[in-house]
């Protein structure tokens, strides 16, 4: 596949109509949305700029890491006192009780961590729609990035900048990251 | 000979202290002391209440003048059945003998929380505050009991009811192939006690002496109600003695 | 400083007059994102020789104080605090409580705040969730200084090793320890997490060694559409799940006291009294910090706004209200239920030779707070507030105090009552951790954007203009 | 453009942290090496010759099979057999226990087989129940100068007791049993 | 003697160093120590099995049996013998702590020459020179003296004969024990009234009834391992059938002793002996045949001195006179004062008149001759010293620059004395004012035995044998005595084979035809006594008269001073660390001395615990820290003694006050210092010091 280059379309930060306009002329111009991304300083819902849901397995992630604590819980509740038997204070080996505690505990942990492994994941993991960046995004201006085909060119800057929009064309993806 | 040994040796130890006959002189403190390698903590830390007492003479004073009496408890670690430090010791440095059926400290997986200690309602725990043990000049080390660890700094250390003696009894009645007999193993306290208000024993044979003097019916232990089953039974009042 | 930028009127909405006050605690005087960004940077990159002195004098303190006595402890042994026998947890625990007390608040703020969607939390958010996680820094130390032999300090996380013998999972200190690693991950998590999108803001104004630190930490942000939804989502699983968690940590530090037998601590309110002292002791630390770091760092007095500091105020007054409730329930079921241990216990805290600490307890935890923070006005006042919220974790200290040392000194076998007056390695261990605290604070308020700026501009921007119907909506929690 | 290097960057850091952390690895490494080595015997005492020559582990040890302490044997303990042999006189190595004979003077043996301070090991129970030597102190046919069997630790110690008889096993994990 | 000790096949353990050194967790020091072996160990020595010695306690003159347990050569715990009559297998914490003793860092290591009496710097001796200088000494012939303690009784045996073969005065016997315990008052006491002057043994084990007029039996008393066995039998019912023993204690400061007693009156010091003759009119009139006179005494009058009221004496008198077997025991601070042999006359005759003698449940009277001078002999030697007529002094067993009371003028009278050979194992006071320095070896190292006088029911020739090798270059007094070849014994084993070989015929527990098996049987079981019971009844008394003494109450603004030894012993306990470490009974305080003083008494003097008052006496004046002690009388203070040692090593040194500076010399009838005569008057310093205590310190009784 021939490298399509990458258009970047800049708009102020208040300019979030003009952005779902915009937007919704790429999509008329036979753009699909998965060859659109926004990235925007301020998050902005999907539904705001008429973009199809995102998805994102951290909860998934977070839930089988809620899991995996919940049965090393187990382990260390019920299956450590086996392994060397110790009684203590004439308690039981295994106490109930006390187990809540570590359930608790360890489910949490296996909970949040797995959370944030899961935002972590995919994060550093590659993503399929269009990369390019430009620092001004963190000054809050909104930025739609799309593959075009160089036959639209005219097209798309004449609506673009008619939105208000400054557009960049063939940004490089710069590396934002150590790998 | 092996084979005539039984393997299953289920002596619930158990002591007898009493208090009619005890006088306070604190012989068994300084047996106790001397036995288990218990090192001096000198006069500032001593006066600090970093004293290291496996056991200790408790002199209350009861009455007004002319009638004030003292009386003397002895307290050692009671040994619970439900022992209160045991439980929340986060690494299993203290833990109830199966065996022996008394509560252990193992010095050695001691980490120094010292939250036993706290949980101990008669106190019976002392705290290696510093290295005592290391400082004992030489050659005065030459004393110390080769079959008792040496404590260092940082971990916590009660009375075993002399369990090295324990299984040295143990040890020597297995040798001959017999069961262990009444008044063979003594602890260090009860051998020393100049009145001989110190009884030791197996509580699980009921004709050992500190079995028949446990059922008198001048015995009672500290601070029953806390429910913690203690082996060291007290005698006290008026009451025919031995039962 | 912030007076210099001018509001950009011709976009945003004008407030009208009476709803002016309220807009002002919300920020409702929006600046452009590049002019907050540029701000905050401003705030992080602007140093003083006053600053430099600060880290200075904090660094040779914590040095000495914390790490130079540590040291010492460790090569010489426990000895050298104030404990003995009876008390054998002293300051070391104290500070311990009060420091994973201080940490609660933090999230508790953030948390609550965010899952409320209480609009105000914005801008303080994240010196709030600094404290916590410093605050657990500072306070995790403290189970380690306390150890005997804090060398085999690893024979409680739970690894197999070669004798198949794993922690004591019934003792509270296993909880202790497994619930403040949960508490200090997560937070730390917590912390880390609405942080990115300003790490990327931060990553793409700075060159050099910050630079390299921002990029690496920024996780390669872009502020794509599935970022946003990533971070919110993994934002909100974490202010819902990190509350149950933060409210468990203080209360298994509680049951270190509560499970024992130790007359006095055998209490079942002990959790939730030292989860509210903890929100108390925290809340109040909050604003302490919001104070010093209004009047210290740069553009500070635009984000944080007396009126923050006066909503803040309320909560404190009213967790001093909950505090003192359950103290009294604490201290009459105790006394009423009339064991004699528990009740000598009580009147030597309230006549012994350190009654004045329990006495000060009362008057700064109760009394103050009562007398001062009614009154909006004086709430509104940063310095009053300052002299309240320390003089409240003072109090809370003594709280600890009380229910430590103080406690333990007094129980079954009077033979063996004692006394506990710390001595200097502890009070210098003590002062180390504060120090620790501090120079972390110092230090992280000049590498991490102290104001979440996309949270504030993203309220921000949710206050512009809607209308619904004839009236204007001046929320978003509204508008939801 | 030319930029000086970062500091951290420069030959000399580079070089000084490396020497430092070699300095400090090498006496890790060289201070448990140290700890770990067999020390040093008065005499070069060739066990797998002995043992070869059928004298049983119990006649130089005797006190494995009645107390906690083998014993290591006395000056007398090997002239009662090596003033018979004629090699005795010849060898250099056994001048050595005839200089400790005719000085009546003890071998200074040094024990290799040592628990720490806080482990109370006893031989006797071990020998009774049929635990042979060499499962603890491995097979001195090959073995001139005793050496110390390494990582003799409390698993090692328990994966013995593990595996004898459930009914056994209270009392062979019992802590008392060893740490007091 | 060093060539019979080889036989012992010991060698001193350097290498191992004890578990101490082994400490270090790990490094090539800690997993391989290199052990010096014994050579010539017999084999069980060397695996780690215990060796169990019988020998005789040193640490007081009671003599009590111990069995030894070593290992690998050190001497590890000391137990008590379960078939020495004395201590049936018991021991106190003086006893237990011996081993302290042996391997005390401070022990003198060699013979020394004292370059300047009083000053540290000793120079090394060769045992050869140390001996010349011994037996040119003992060429002085009757300016030669002797001073020893209470034990052993070998080497008062030993010096006794030594000093008549080269024409010296007997050798004095004195020691602060026999001072506490009042034993020439006693012995005295005895001969006026049995007619023998030795000491009596009380039968608590079959009494049931006690009256002790002052003594402290159960801590320091002439024998407190035995009278602690009596007592504990006394307190029994089961073993004897018979009711639960009765304990009354009449003491003006509620001691260990008075601490177990049923009743407890505080009579005034010094008017014990009036109470006893009360009591014994009182008894009279209840048809005792007393064999003194007490109807001129005025029983009101009497009561009133002591402090005690008439119905308090009625009571005692019927309880007296329902008890099968009362007894009346007469004890130190009884007999410390003006009266005290008066007042121990009554006590016994008491006894007599209970019928009480020579059957279970009474008294018997020792069967030796109670071979301890009084005070009354040392002042002689005093007397001797200071006018020049004593050349050269022996000093064994007794530190009588700390012991005796300085008013006494020992010391003074030291400086003329020519030379001063001092066989001290420890640097003591005495040692530090001596010029040869000639230690012996301490009592787990050494041969011996001693004469049981007062714990047992029978008569006991307790076996001292050494549990280890003599750990420095020590060497036997008796052998360095009879090195001079004066006296027909090879060395210390042969004279102590010697001395025992008449026991031989005498039956008893070591059964043997000739000595060397006695010898070895008389080692192995502890010593040799009968197998029954056997001491002398005492006789029918002589005419007795009734001298009442009369107590003088303390005059305002001064106290009365008890002065009594604590688990210090005569103050060698000192230097045992434990010791000091174990807390006093009483007051749990370690480490110090204390002044202790009524709370009552104390308020109205403004003191509170731990401030350091100022005890000032006709003779001297000590300071030491207040202890509120709620069962002493208001006009009474009490000051342990045993500490304020200026030398005796590290732990001893500087640490608290000796009472002894306080005590005038002023001698009673029987030649016994009165100190209980001694008055004293307090004054605040305004200084405090903590003392160290076991008790709580916060709260408990008062103060927080």
């Amino acid at each position: 596949m021939a490298r399509r280059i990458i258009h970047l379309a800049l708009f102020k930060e208040d300019q979030v109509d003009e952005t779902a306009e915009a937007l919704e002329a790429l999509r008329g111009m036979g753009i699909v949305d998965r060859d659109i991304s926004v990235i925007s300083g301020t998050p902005f819902s999907e539904k705001m700029l008429g973009r199809p849901m995102t998805w994102t397995r951290v909860p998934i992630i977070a839930i089988a890491g809620a899991v995996v604590g919940f049965l090393v819980a187990a382990f260390l509740n019920f299956g450590t006192p086996l392994l060397y038997p110790i009684r203590v204070g004439g308690m039981a080996l295994q106490t109930i009780p006390t187990s809540f505690v570590i359930f608790f505990e360890l489910t949490m942990l296996g909970l949040l961590i797995s959370t944030f492994i899961g935002v972590f994941v995919e994060s550093i993991s590659p993503s399929y729609g269009p990369a390019g960046y430009d620092p001004r995004i963190s000054d809050g201006q909104i930025g739609v990035l799309f593959w075009a085909p160089p036959e639209l060119d005219p097209k798309l800057h004449e609506t673009l900048t008619g939105l208000g929009a400054e557009i960049i064309h063939g940004t490089e993806t710069k590396k934002l990251w150590l790998f | 000979m092996a084979e005539q040994i039984k393997e299953q040796v289920n002596e619930r130890w158990g002591m007898v202290i009493d208090m009619n006959l005890c006088t306070g002189c604190n012989a068994c403190v300084t047996a106790c002391a001397m036995e288990n390698n218990i090192p001096w903590v000198g006069e500032d830390d001593a006066g600090y209440g970093r004293g290291i007492y496996w056991m200790r003479i408790q002199r209350y004073w009861e009455g007004e003048y002319p009638e004030t009496t003292p009386s003397y408890q002895p307290v050692m670690c009671q040994q619970c059945g439900h022992a209160p430090c045991e439980p929340v010791c986060p690494v299993f440095a203290t833990v109830h003998s199966e065996e022996e059926q008394i509560n252990l400290q193992v010095y050695n997986r001691c980490i120094g929380t010292r939250y036993c200690a706290n949980n101990c309602p008669y106190f019976a725990r002392s705290f290696n505050w510093f290295d005592y043990s290391y400082q004992i000049p030489e050659p005065l080390n030459y004393y110390l009991n080769p079959n008792v660890t040496v404590r260092r700094r940082g971990v916590m250390e009660k009375c075993t009811f002399c369990v090295q003696r324990i299984h040295a009894g143990q040890e020597q009645a297995k040798a001959q192939g017999r069961a262990v007999r009444d008044g063979e193993v003594v602890p260090a306290c009860a051998q020393a006690c100049p009145a001989d208000a110190i009884i030791f024993g197996d509580l699980s044979d009921p004709n050992s002496r500190v079995s028949q003097a446990a059922r008198s019916q001048r015995s009672y232990t500290l601070l029953e109600a806390l429910g913690t089953e203690p082996k060291v039974i007290y005698l006290k009042g008026e009451g025919t003695y031995g039962g | 400083m912030a007076a210099e930028v001018k509001p950009i009127a011709n976009t945003l909405h004008t407030p009208s007059e009476e709803h002016e006050e309220l807009r002002e605690q919300l920020m409702f005087d929006p600046r452009p994102r590049e002019e907050l960004n540029r701000m905050v940077l401003d705030s992080m990159t602007h140093t003083t020789p006053r600053y430099w002195t600060a880290v200075g004098v904090l660094t040779v303190l914590v040095l000495t104080l914390l790490l130079g006595m540590w040291g010492y402890l460790i090569f010489t042994g426990i000895g050298i605090s104030g404990e003995r026998r009876p008390n054998y947890w002293g300051i070391f625990i104290v500070t311990f409580v009060f420091w994973i007390g201080i940490s609660h608040a933090g999230t508790f703020v953030s948390a609550i705040l965010r899952v409320f969607k209480a609009e105000f939390r914005r801008p303080f958010t994240r010196a709030a969730e600094l404290m916590t996680t410093f605050g657990l820094a500072a306070g995790a130390l403290w189970p380690l200084i306390h150890l005997g032999r804090v060398w085999v300090f690893y024979w409680m996380i739970p690894y197999p090793n070669a004798r198949w013998l794993w922690p004591n999972f019934r003792s509270p200190l296993v909880w202790d320890l497994l619930a403040i690693t949960t508490y200090l991950l997560s937070s730390t998590i917590y912390l880390f997490l609405p942080l990115l999108p300003d790490l990327a803001m931060a990553r793409d104004r700075t060159t050099g060694w910050r630079h390299a630190i921002y990029r690496a930490l920024a996780l390669g942000w872009r502020g794509t559409e599935a970022e946003w939804a990533r971070l919110r989502k993994a934002i909100s699983i974490f202010a819902f799940a990190i509350i149950p968690v933060m409210f468990s940590v203080h209360t298994i530090v509680s049951w270190d006291f509560a499970m024992g037998m130790v007359g006095g601590w055998n209490s079942t309110i002990f959790g939730p009294y030292f989860i509210i002292g903890a929100i108390l002791s925290g809340v109040s630390a909050v604003i302490t910090i919001l104070v010093v770091l209004r009047a210290t760092l740069k553009n500070m007095t635009y984000f944080i706004r007396p009126e923050h500091i006066d909503a803040l105020g309320k909560l404190v007054l009213v967790f001093s209200m909950a505090w003192a409730y359950f103290f009294f329930n604490d201290y009459l079921v105790q006394w009423y239920g009339g064991h004699d241990v528990v009740r000598a216990l009580l009147s030597f805290h309230a006549s012994g030779p350190d009654a004045w600490i329990w006495y000060c307890m009362l008057l700064f935890n109760i009394v103050i707070p009562w007398l001062t923070l009614w009154n909006k006005k004086l709430r509104r006042t940063p310095w009053v507030m300052l002299v309240v919220t320390l003089l409240i974790n003072v109090g809370m200290y003594f709280e600890r105090y009380t229910i430590i040392p103080l406690t333990l000194g007094h129980q079954r076998m009077p033979f063996d009552w004692g006394e506990y007056s710390p001595r200097f390695p502890e009070i210098s261990l003590a002062l180390g951790s504060l120090c620790l605290f501090m120079l972390l604070y110092l230090l992280a308020s000049r590498l991490i954007p102290m104001v979440p700026v996309w949270e504030v501009r993203e309220g921000q921007e949710a206050h512009l203009v809607r209308k619904v119907g004839k009236t204007v909506v001046p929320t978003v929690s509204e508008l939801d | 453009m030319n930029k000086p290097l970062p500091w951290w960057l420069r030959p000399w850091v580079r070089v000084t942290a490396g020497l430092i952390f070699l300095i400090l690895l090498g006496g890790a490494v060289g201070g448990i090496y140290l700890t770990q080595q067999t020390p040093q015997q008065p005499i070069q005492f060739p066990h797998s010759f002995h043992v070869g020559a059928g004298i049983p582990c119990l006649y130089c040890h005797p006190g494995a099979q009645w107390g906690p302490v083998a014993g290591l044997p006395t000056t007398q303990k090997c002239w009662g057999c090596h003033q018979q042999v004629a090699k005795t006189k010849t060898s250099p190595e056994l001048q050595k226990l005839v200089a400790y004979v005719e000085k009546n003077e003890g071998i200074p043996w040094v024990p290799v087989f040592i628990q720490p301070d806080f482990v109370h090991f006893n031989h006797r129970p071990h020998v009774a129940a049929g635990v042979a030597c060499e499962t603890c102190h491995g097979d001195m046919t090959k073995v001139t100068v005793a050496e110390a069997k390494p990582r003799q630790n409390m698993g090692w110690c328990l994966d013995c007791h593990s595996k004898q008889p459930q009914e056994k096993w209270t009392r062979l994990s019992d802590c008392s049993t060893c740490h007091y | 003697m060093s060539d019979t000790i080889s036989r012992r096949n010991f060698l001193k353990l350097t290498g191992l160093g004890a578990a101490g050194a082994a400490l270090t967790g790990c490094g090539k020091a800690a997993r391989y120590v290199t052990r010096r072996p014994y050579y010539d160990m017999p084999e069980y020595g060397a695996l780690g099995e215990s060796t169990y010695f019988a020998t005789t306690c040193g640490e007081c003159p009671a003599g009590c049996g111990l069995i030894m347990r070593t290992f690998e050569g050190r001497a590890i715990k000391a137990e008590g013998n379960p078939q020495h009559p004395v201590n049936m297998g018991k021991l106190c914490s003086r006893g237990l702590v011996g081993v302290q003793g042996l391997y005390n860092p401070d022990r003198i290591k060699g013979p020394g020459r004292r370059a300047q009496r009083g000053h540290d710097q000793v120079t090394a001796l060769d045992w050869n020179a140390a001996l010349d200088v011994v037996k040119q000494a003992l060429g002085g012939g009757q300016k030669v003296a002797f001073f020893l303690g209470l034990s052993p009784d070998h080497i008062a045996d030993l010096t006794a004969e030594l000093a008549q073969a080269i024409g010296a005065p007997a050798p004095v016997r004195y020691g602060a024990l026999g001072m506490f315990d009042g034993r020439a008052g006693l012995a005295e006491a005895c001969r006026q009234v049995f007619g023998e002057a030795r000491l009596p043994y009380f039968d608590l084990a079959g009494a049931d009834l006690v009256i002790s007029f002052g003594a402290n039996f159960l801590e320091t008393w002439l024998s407190p391992v035995a009278y602690t066995r009596g007592y504990s039998q006394f307190r029994r019912s089961a073993a004897t059938g018979k009711r639960r023993g009765y304990f009354i204690s009449l003491e003006a400061r509620r001691s260990l002793t008075s601490g177990v007693a049923d009743e407890w009156y505080p009579v005034a010091p010094g008017s014990e002996g009036l109470a006893a003759l009360a009591l014994g009119r009182l008894l009279a009139e209840r048809g005792w045949a007393l064999p003194l006179d007490a109807s001129a005494v005025d029983v009101d009058a009497a009561a009133q001195a002591a402090g005690m009221t008439r119905a308090q004496l009625e009571h005692l008198a019927d309880l007296a006179s329902q008890a099968a077997h009362p007894l009346f025991i007469p004890g130190g601070n009884a007999l410390a004062h003006a009266g005290g042999l008066a007042a121990a006359r009554s006590i016994l005759a008491l006894n007599l008149a209970a019928g009480a003698l020579g059957q279970p449940g009474g008294l018997y009277l020792s069967p030796a001759a109670a071979d301890s001078s009084s005070l009354r002999d040392v002042q002689a030697l005093v007397d001797r010293m200071r006018t020049g007529q004593v050349e050269t002094l022996f000093i064994h067993g007794v530190n009588p620059v700390f012991e005796l009371p300085p008013a006494l003028g020992f010391t003074e009278a030291l400086s003329n004395v020519k030379q001063v050979i001092s066989f001290a194992s420890f640097p003591d006071e005495t040692a530090l004012q001596s010029d040869y320095l000639l230690p012996d070896h301490t009592p787990l190292e050494s041969w011996g035995y001693q004469r049981t006088l007062a714990g047992a029911d029978r008569p006991v020739y307790s076996a001292q044998q050494p549990v280890v090798v003599p750990l420095y270059d020590t060497r036997s007094s008796a052998d360095v005595l009879l090195s001079a070849g004066l006296l027909p014994y090879s060395d210390e084993v042969d004279f102590i084979q010697k001395k025992i070989a008449p026991l031989i015929t005498q039956g008893g527990n070591v059964q043997a035809t000739e000595i060397a098996t006695f010898w070895a049987r008389f080692l192995q079981s502890g010593g040799w006594w009968p197998v029954q019971a056997a001491l002398a009844a005492p006789s029918a008394p002589a005419g007795l008269e009734a001298a009442a003494p009369q107590a003088a109450a303390a005059p305002e603004g001064q106290f009365h001073l008890v002065t009594y030894p604590t688990q210090m012993g005569d103050g060698r306990g000192a230097n045992r660390p434990w010791l000091q470490e174990t807390p006093n009974p009483s007051t749990t305080v370690v480490w110090n001395t204390w002044v202790e003083i009524n709370p009552a008494t104390a308020d109205a003097l403004g003191l509170k615990n731990d401030d350091i008052v100022k005890v000032k006496s006709s003779a001297g004046e000590v300071e030491a820290a207040v202890y509120r002690f709620p069962a002493i009388r208001p006009d009474t203070v009490a000051i342990p003694f045993g500490q304020g040692h200026t030398a005796l090593g590290r732990w001893a040194e500087g640490r608290g006050a000796n009472p002894a500076l306080l005590l005038a010399p002023a001698l009673n009838e029987a030649g016994d210092l009165a100190f209980g005569d001694t008055l004293v008057t307090l004054t605040p310093t305004g200084r405090r010091r903590p003392l160290a205590k076991l008790e709580s310190t916060a709260g408990v009784y008062g103060e927080h």
